[in-house]
């Protein structure tokens, strides 16, 4: 269906309390931090948030953890050196926590937005991360079975869209945003600029404009 | 009146909503992108890597490199993207095409779709992408004659040719009657030059 | 590792009798014709060969067909209006076939490039495809378990490469070439031109060096 | 003489084939970029979605967009290509990287590798993707201290630190040796400032 263009207090009104959260970013990189704004002014909680890390210093995810908002963090990398709202709630025992191996958190949204019921996944056999999980020996190698991660919302950091929701994305910046666009019900992208249609190059296209339902335009 | 193949081209072509990510199957459904109003903003899929895929031309028009899945040339317009073929399957699959269209041999009532294999003994089997669009798109919708050059009903019971995908078509437009497959069995929505109750008559699904 | 610059019957000298080779393509559109026109005069047999279609006319794919080079063809659609090659040796029982639907032909060799075992797919169920097969109810809706698909070498056609062996394609001729670029042990690319390292923008890459052992240049 | 963090850095750009594509872990391995010979051919992978990435760079010549694996900013070097993170993930988990260089808190004679978790009960667990380079490398390599602070060796007959992958680590180089993990066993490929003797006997692995 087309693609709205709003505001970023309009576009993040579709998160609802309970909802799971797909927050595109690598650190800062496509870190959709005005996104992230306007979802902690909207105010929903209990959410359960999907993203690489659990937050740095005192903005954007920590301060969305800092309210109170997040019932559960699925993530790779919860630990850092500047994760102090996270680790503080964590260790308190007020926030859940699924580790997941980047790769599989990876693909296991990719399985989500490609219809894949379940998939056999090398990474982490024989590792805590297993442990207690339905694997099986497929040519003599072990793998375990990995189901997909859904996302109700996702907010990503995109460069440029057309008007249609095609988007490219910059560099290293790209990371989880086209793959976590393909799983949630509903894709937010805050983008640099807007160009007119025609303005991308189709080939050259990352995220093509059937997995975004809003734009929101962020000059940098 | 029944409908002609044009004319139900164009039927198909009004019902899709504004906005809409659409496939249309090789053979007949390809003409209903000759019908859709440019404003309505109907983006077509093709199943070999292409969103934003404009009209068959002809041969002297043609650029080998982009075709429709049924091979023919076509145009590329303002706003398309192009992917590799498990992106496009995984949009299919994933359930983001908003409508397919898609021909039928047979059509059951609780929305079986058969259209890949006639079940002949010596038949060589090709599926394509139909099995795919069949469990991917949130609605499939079939356009075909509602029977056999022998008269027999398509929308059927119960299909007796080869399965292409299970309880997934929600439209049938054929050129005596449009009908809607729901939960609570078959609606017909509209007929063309006969009565609701002579379609009722000629099928056995009611 | 590096990637060589070389003819088309170089090239192919990497295949050998008994090998799966995947070969790109849909119908004509990203079909690698001089690298199979290599391969009939290579003379390596027994194959099994990857493609979507199984041949047209008496060129190319149908003219490998039938030099009896091919034990096993695994494909989405070998019927077309002039497969007659194909038809003619399947009738007489000179060639096996394993029909897989398109997406899941795609799918798994998406799995094969990406170290995925197996994964649960919901193409087919209820069909004869699915006959005998394992199946497994995910969330209510059943789903066939399918497993990779690789290819000892793979031949694709490509737009431009750079030297490096980074791949853009050109239109719908990208189709199964990525795909097929990521499944095979050995990878060859025909393409129309090579560029400079560095010519290529990096955002608009779609096959990473990585996957490219072989370039051939056959302009257009 | 025992080997500096450098002279290691140097010693493992050395092994490294011409032109492997290549995984540098966070931390200590980072170091090993800078001893890279340009025209070894050799292209750098960041997990975060990138071939062809280039070294390190100050803040002051940060792009915030370019970042490697452990979010330093870097540079791109021609013929680089982004990608995804389930694009990249699926080129480290399908077994396309030559090799991965990582840290270890431990190493079995067996290969296993322990890397991303002390075990004590109060940390806080973060893999990031270690365990899908693990998997994924042809070769793991593992660039370390042979002993930990407090004198214990961290190259053991099984690990005690929760594992990060089973029977993956082909080598492990650290300041006084550099060791082959092979089918039959563990072999002392080079020593530095120390005997073989030595080492075979400060270790419990022969």
């Amino acid at each position: 269906m087309r693609t709205d263009i709003t505001d970023a207090r309009t576009a993040v009104a579709a998160v609802r309390d309970g909802d799971t959260v797909l927050v595109g970013g690598f650190g800062m990189a496509g870190m959709p931090v005005t996104l992230i704004d306007a979802l902690i002014e909207h105010g929903a909680g209990d959410l359960t948030i999907v993203s690489n890390n659990a937050g740095n210093g005192d903005t954007g995810l920590a301060a969305l953890l800092a309210a109170g908002r997040v019932r559960k963090m699925i993530c790779s990398f919860p630990r850092q050196s500047d994760s102090w709202v996270f680790d503080g709630l964590y260790r308190a025992g007020k926030i859940e926590l699924e580790l997941v191996p980047q790769g599989n958190l990876a693909e296991r949204m990719r399985a989500a937005g490609a219809g894949i019921g379940a998939f056999y996944c090398p990474t982490g056999v024989g590792t805590t991360i297993a442990e207690g999980r339905e694997t099986r020996v497929i040519d003599g190698r072990e793998y375990v079975l990995e189901f997909p991660i859904r996302g109700d919302v996702a907010l990503i950091r995109a460069h440029v869209a057309d008007r249609l929701g095609n988007l490219v994305y910059r560099k290293t910046a790209r990371n989880f945003g086209p793959v976590m666009a393909t799983a949630a019900a509903v894709t937010i992208a805050e983008v640099s600029r807007i160009a007119d249609v025609g303005d991308l190059d189709p080939e050259a296209v990352v995220t093509p404009s059937i997995y975004v339902n809003t734009l929101v335009e962020v000059p940098r | 009146m029944s409908l002609d193949k044009d004319e139900l081209a164009r039927l198909i072509a009004r019902d899709i909503p504004s906005g809409a990510y659409v496939n249309l199957g090789i053979g007949q459904p390809t003409a209903v992108a000759r019908y859709l109003d440019p404003s309505s903003g109907v983006v077509l899929h093709t199943e070999n890597g292409m969103l934003g895929m404009g009209e068959v031309v002809p041969a002297e028009q043609a650029d080998p490199d982009l075709t429709n899945a049924g091979k023919q040339p076509v145009t590329e317009l303002p706003g398309a993207a192009y992917f590799h073929h498990a992106d496009s399957f995984a949009m299919m699959r994933g359930g983001h095409l908003d409508v397919c269209v898609m021909g039928a041999f047979q059509v059951s009532a609780t929305g079986d779709l058969a259209n890949w294999h006639t079940g002949a003994p010596d038949a060589i089997p090709a599926v394509g992408g139909a099995m795919d669009l069949a469990v991917g798109a949130k609605e499939v919708w079939v356009m075909m004659t509602l029977f056999t050059k022998q008269g027999e009903p398509k929308l059927v019971p119960s299909c007796t040719y080869p399965l292409t995908g299970k309880a997934c078509v929600t439209r049938v437009y054929t050129e005596l009657a449009t009908f809607h497959i729901t939960p609570t069995g078959v609606e017909i929505a509209e007929t063309f030059g006969v009565s609701p109750e002579e379609i009722r008559s000629r099928l056995t699904i009611f």
